[in-house]
């Protein structure tokens, strides 16, 4: 399976996803700024399919650009847009966002210099067809054994499971 | 060149697997335009048929019986003037409904219309597929918003809450399918046994998958497959914004919805989409319950015989509306007016039945020349054939729907979606799971 | 509620022979009488006799000589001085059962000194019984709102209202129904002619010189 | 920026409207939304202001009188016949009820009585006109809650209605079927027999309309407990008609006090026990086969003779006032004509049923869903031009 114009779409998905990324936190408009977030998220499910990870890209869809956002955009809309836009965009919190900023970028030259051999090496590459089995695989194990992650997936799914119940005491006035 | 286009007609692969990027792009052009040509057939035939209940004659002007209407309102929706209301925001505006179009036209790149019949087959398709369709959201939302008009945000925020719920049901109805992928057995309970690494997300997989276990999923398990198909007969219906579940364009609570504002193109760009998305989310539940490309009967009425019988349905179908038409031209009253209508309709006539005809050639044909591009031909019809046979039933129940059913309210249908279709879907997922495991 | 009840109102003792004598339904357009189908529409008409009921009788006890009770063509009504008006609706309401409202209205008399004539339709339920109270008031007089007594009457004072002019105290809402809030004039008063409009604003806002 | 905080001088409503049954536990933003004038649902030029709490209706004003013109105030410049196509345009779905009440008051005033022939002619064309009506609300309001199919096949029965009414008076919607003093014209060749046809295609085609909707597991949660209102509200707001019949008050001017010959006619008042959407749909149902009754009866019964009273050619009442109510199919329709003696009626004040019922908006649709909004205002019958006149 060889791919298709590798270098070319990586460039391109990852200049949109950049961009996106700027877009998002300099639109003045919210709106916009999720806009640009759905661009975002987009150009990085393209690169997980770059990736041979089609099944988190499906996910990376399904969950970030098809349901989260559509909920940010749900309040986006309901709240009044007009004073946010005449706001001050950056607060006094800037001097933490450009520490956290600085330290990501220092991060990445440190990668960049160090170069290939930082990464581990992985094992043969996977077909495409076993990717989504192997994520099954990794979550839920094989008959009679558990899944290496197993564990983890399920707690995360009972504390995603407490967070609804939560919300929804929160939310209802009686139930 | 010719030889390169010829060489892939051997394949039995669909051309994004064989990597024949020069095929897909003819698949993605055929689909294009045959989506394109069917929202308006389906536009006629929906105002006819909608018609026809409620003891009126619909369009009948625009050539014979109205045949042509189409064409004329797509013709009047692209002169319209373009009106963008003054304080809307101009660049989102713009932007909804070609969000909304795209992702319904996406979609149908891995449609399996046939064993080949895809532009590509996706590991993931059915999950792309649920994902990208989840997607027209976005344009609904976007242009409900950019309006800058109350009816339009409640609209949006109806259809995107709408949308978003449905989408629950819909994909544990989807799971409990996929799930019967994996599961072998061979009818209603018959032999079953859980076997690693046979389930599958491709569209075309799916398909394979009911025909390597003789039974539609419909069947499968019964009542299991039939409760999760309906599941998803109801939550595809409010997917799509239909009757009974056309609280977003509600005319009589929102004027319009979300596109109250909209005009002429942009307008008929929501329209295109609305009935691509239709047409798509069909498609799946034809993948997934129905047997895809598979002809009915498969089990009983087995053998090459019946095959070959099956196989004549598309040409016949073909003459059949070819006989429709003649008869129409037979009754077109004798009178001056009608002539040009009468010849009109004669010549549609014509052409279905050249159209009729070619086809029973091709399968005929290939029942006696066993010539390799030929069969495959015949059989690739025949799939097609099959496939959209059983979306335009779909297709009729959307139009019986709204001919027959009052709306639901927004709680009422909120209700249905995450009291009633969620535990119910939950359920036959669970189920579905254990009667497998218990079987295998 | 019954169809038909009886009513309790009895037949007047005295029988003065008018056109049309106080049966139990005065409304009912005598049927049974179909004996002077040809009454020519003379001018000297019936006049309103004395409305003698249980009813009349104890309204003028209560009331005396502020209040009359009369009939005409078999459908009663009470005449009464505006200073009563609060209180025998209460109490024609609360006691006598007329619990709807059917309608409120005004007439206008210019020549009159007291200009208007406001008339409240009553219909009990209990009674099957339709009787009219009426009273007099001068232009720029106000009458006490009966929302209080029934809510109906929000919208029908507020149509008195805006066709006449007339306010009434202690209504929640009292502004134009039918015309638009700007418009100066009421016009159903005699006085306001039936091709007149307030030009002013129909310039302002309908941007022509005049609807005509 | 879309929601406009309810404070807003400009847009507040009345202090009526301003005290709601129940604060919204998050104090959101509360929505205020334009209803009409130019909407589908609204049923004209019905404007409705609606304070929303996301879906929910805290408040509404109504904002009315887009189609006024000034009909009373007509009446006072033309003389007593000359009014009488006028009243045609007030309801003008039920023209013929209009009319009838009308010829009735002036007639009462000039203390003529309509001759037997006339008043059955009356009967029989105006409850023809009650089915109308019906059939028209029935169909629009089939279409405010989603279900088109039934408005086609109201309006394919409803034209045979106006086809009889094109045969006897020439005129389909505004009629003016009837003069003071009876008809004017004669029952036509085959009268009794058209409109005993029509009888019997119409009862199979009331049950068709029933089949589509009375069973309906959607029209049921759409209309059931949607606008409820008790019989005490109802007598309190003046709301006659069928909305009162369905809160379980069994009034109907037509027995209470029979006018023209209903008292010679067998038939019943059907009521609710609910005071809902559903049951008044049940009620208008149910009334429009008692209206097969009547007719039934009239058209069997109709006797032979005069159809006109003797009436002057000028018509000059005897000074009075007079105040003559009929149940038109909206409720209680009254004319309070008041006589100076000369030929135009002094004064001509119209007691609209539909004007009346619109108050009772406000009390059935709080707490209720913008949705709701449509079907509630379907289920009134309200007509704009006997609202505004």
């Amino acid at each position: 399976m060889t791919p298709v114009a590798t270098p070319f779409f990586f460039y391109l998905l990852s200049g949109l996803a950049i961009a996106g990324g700027l877009l998002v936190i300099t639109r003045r408009n919210a709106i916009h700024s999720a806009l640009a977030l759905i661009v975002t998220l987009l150009a990085v499910a393209g690169l997980y399919l770059m990736l041979y990870a089609p099944f988190v890209a499906g996910v990376q869809i399904i969950v970030y650009a098809g349901g989260i956002m559509v909920l940010f955009l749900f309040v986006i809309m309901l709240v009044s847009l007009e004073q946010t836009v005449k706001e001050r965009q950056f607060n006094r919190m800037w001097p933490v966002g450009l520490l956290a900023a600085c330290s990501l970028l220092a991060l990445f030259i440190s990668v960049f210099a160090k170069g290939k051999g930082l990464f581990v090496e992985r094992g043969a590459q996977l077909p495409e067809s076993a990717n989504t089995q192997q994520i099954g695989v990794m979550l839920y194990g094989e008959a009679g054994r558990m899944g290496q992650y197993t564990f983890a997936f399920e707690i995360a799914s009972l504390l995603l499971l407490v967070a609804i119940l939560g919300s929804v005491i929160m939310a209802k006035k009686r139930i | 060149m010719l030889d390169s286009l010829m060489s892939y007609l051997g394949s039995t692969l669909t051309p994004g697997q064989a990597n024949n990027q020069l095929w897909a792009l003819i698949y993605v052009f055929i689909i294009f335009a045959g989506v394109s040509v069917a929202v308006m057939a389906m536009n006629w035939i929906e105002r006819k048929a909608l018609a026809h209940f409620q003891v009126r004659l619909g369009p009948m002007r625009v050539g014979p019986h109205g045949l042509l209407q189409p064409i004329a309102d797509a013709v009047k929706l692209l002169i319209k003037e373009d009106i963008i209301p003054a304080e809307a925001d101009k660049f989102v505006f713009w932007i909804a409904p070609l969000i909304g179009l795209l992702a319904s036209f996406t979609v149908y790149t891995v449609v399996p219309f046939g064993p080949s019949q895809a532009v590509s087959d996706m590991n993931i398709g059915i999950l792309f597929m649920l994902g990208v369709s989840s997607l027209a959201v976005l344009g609904v939302v976007m242009a409900g918003w950019a309006s800058n008009s109350h009816y339009p945000l409640i609209g949006a925020l109806r259809s995107s809450a709408q949308m978003v719920s449905y989408e629950v049901a819909m994909g544990l109805a989807v799971v409990s399918a996929i799930l019967m992928t994996s599961l072998h057995g061979t009818g209603l309970y018959g032999v079953s046994k859980l076997t690693d690494g046979t389930g599958t997300l491709s569209m075309i997989g799916i398909v394979q998958a009911q025909q390597e276990q003789h039974v539609w999923f419909l069947f499968k398990f019964f009542p299991l497959g039939l409760i999760a198909f309906g599941i998803f007969a109801i939550a595809m219906i409010a997917e799509t914004n239909r009757a009974p579940f056309d609280l977003p364009e509600a005319e009589s609570e929102l004027t319009a919805g979300y596109h109250t504002e909209y005009s002429g193109l942009r307008w008929s760009l929501f329209m295109l989409a609305e009935y691509a998305a239709m047409i798509a989310v069909s498609s799946i539940a034809v993948t997934l319950w129905l047997g895809g490309w598979m002809r009915p009967f498969e089990n009983w009425l087995s053998g090459s015989t019946w095959d070959f019988v099956f196989a004549l349905f598309p040409g016949l179908t073909f003459l059949a509306l070819a006989a429709i038409a003649f008869v129409g031209v037979v009754r077109m009253p004798r009178h001056s007016y009608f002539r040009v209508q009468t010849i009109g309709l004669a010549g549609f006539g014509a052409v279905l039945a050249l159209i009729g005809i070619l086809l029973l050639s091709i399968v005929i044909g290939a029942k006696f020349s066993h010539h390799d591009i030929l069969n495959r031909t015949a059989e690739g019809l025949s799939s097609v054939y099959w496939f959209v046979f059983k979306v335009g039933a779909f297709m009729y129940l959307y139009i019986w729907y709204r001919a027959t059913w009052p709306r639901y309210r927004f709680d009422q249908l909120m209700r249905v979606g995450w009291k009633v279709m969620l535990p119910i879907s939950l359920g036959v997922l669970i189920v579905t799971a254990i009667v497998g495991v218990l079987l295998g | 509620m019954t169809e038909e009840p009886k009513s309790p109102v009895p037949p007047p003792p005295d029988g003065e022979s008018k056109p049309a004598p106080e049966t139990s339904k005065p409304l009912v357009a005598t049927p049974a009488a179909p004996s002077k189908p040809a009454a020519p529409a003379v001018p000297a008409g019936p006049v309103p006799v004395p409305w003698s009921s249980p009813l009349a009788e104890k309204y003028k006890g209560r009331y005396g000589p502020g209040l009359e009770a009369l009939s005409y063509l078999g459908q009663n009504y009470l005449t009464v001085n505006r200073s009563l008006i609060p209180g025998i609706l209460q109490l024609l309401r609360d006691e006598d059962h007329f619990d709807y409202c059917v309608d409120i209205t005004a007439v206008h008399y210019p020549k009159r000194e007291k200009q208007f004539d406001v008339l409240w339709i009553l219909y009990s339920f209990p009674r099957n019984e339709r009787v009219r109270v009426k009273t007099q008031i001068a232009d720029g007089e106000s009458l006490p709102s009966a929302v209080p007594v029934w809510a109906t009457a929000n919208w029908l004072e507020r149509e008195v209202y805006d066709m006449f002019g007339i306010k009434f105290d202690g209504h929640p809402d009292l502004k134009r129904i039918l015309l638009p809030d700007g418009w100066k004039g009421h016009p159903l008063r005699k006085d306001y002619g039936i091709l007149q409009q307030d030009q002013e604003w129909v310039h302002i806002n309908l941007g022509i010189e005049s609807g005509q | 920026m879309n929601a406009e905080i309810k404070n807003d001088p400009e847009n507040a409503l009345s202090n009526l409207d301003l005290e709601t049954p129940e604060r919204p536990h998050l104090d959101s933003n509360e929505l205020i939304i334009n209803m009409g004038p130019q909407h589908p649902a609204t049923h004209g030029v019905l404007r409705i202001i609606l304070r929303l709490d996301g879906e929910r209706v805290l408040g509404t004003e109504c904002v009315i009188g887009y189609l006024h013109r000034g009909v009373e105030k007509i009446a006072e410049n033309r003389t007593y016949a000359m009014f009488n196509p006028y009243v045609d345009r007030m309801d003008y779905v039920a023209a013929v009820s209009n009319g009838l009440g009308y010829c009735q008051a002036v007639e009462k005033l000039l203390n003529v009585e309509a001759p037997p022939r006339a008043n059955y002619i009356r009967v029989i064309l105006t409850e023809l006109n009650r089915l109308a009506s019906h059939q028209l609300w029935l169909g629009t309001h089939a279409l405010d809650i989603g279900a088109m199919t039934p408005l086609f096949y109201t309006f394919r029965d409803r034209e045979e209605i106006l086809k009889i009414f094109e045969k006897y008076c020439g005129a389909r919607l505004t009629t003016h079927a009837f003069r003071i003093g009876g008809c004017l014209y004669e029952t036509y060749a085959g009268f009794e027999k058209e409109v005993k046809n029509y009888l019997k295609y119409l009862a199979p085609h009331i049950d068709e309309y029933e089949e589509l909707l009375t069973g309906n597991r959607i029209w049921l949660e759409r209309t059931k407990k949607v606008g409820v209102i008790s019989g005490a509200d109802c007598i309190a707001l003046g709301v006659t008609g069928p909305v009162l019949r369905a809160s379980g008050v069994k009034w109907d001017v037509r027995k209470a006090q029979p006018y023209a010959n209903y008292s010679e006619f067998d038939f019943e008042i059907p009521t609710g026990e609910n005071g809902d959407t559903f049951d008044r749909y049940l009620v208008r149902m149910a009334e429009m086969r008692q209206s097969l009754r009547i007719i039934e009866q009239a058209v069997s019964g109709i006797p032979e003779g005069p159809i006109m009273a003797k009436v002057p050619k000028v018509i000059k009442p005897p000074v009075g006032e007079i105040y003559h109510s009929i149940e038109s199919p909206k409720g209680e329709l009254g004319y309070f004509i008041v006589s100076d003696g000369s030929t135009q009626p002094y004064r001509v004040r119209v007691r609209p049923p539909s004007f009346v019922n619109l108050q009772a908006l406000d009390r059935m649709v709080r707490g209720m869903f913008v949705a709701d909004v449509v079907a509630i205002i379907g289920t009134i019958d309200i007509v704009l031009g006997e609202v505004d006149r």
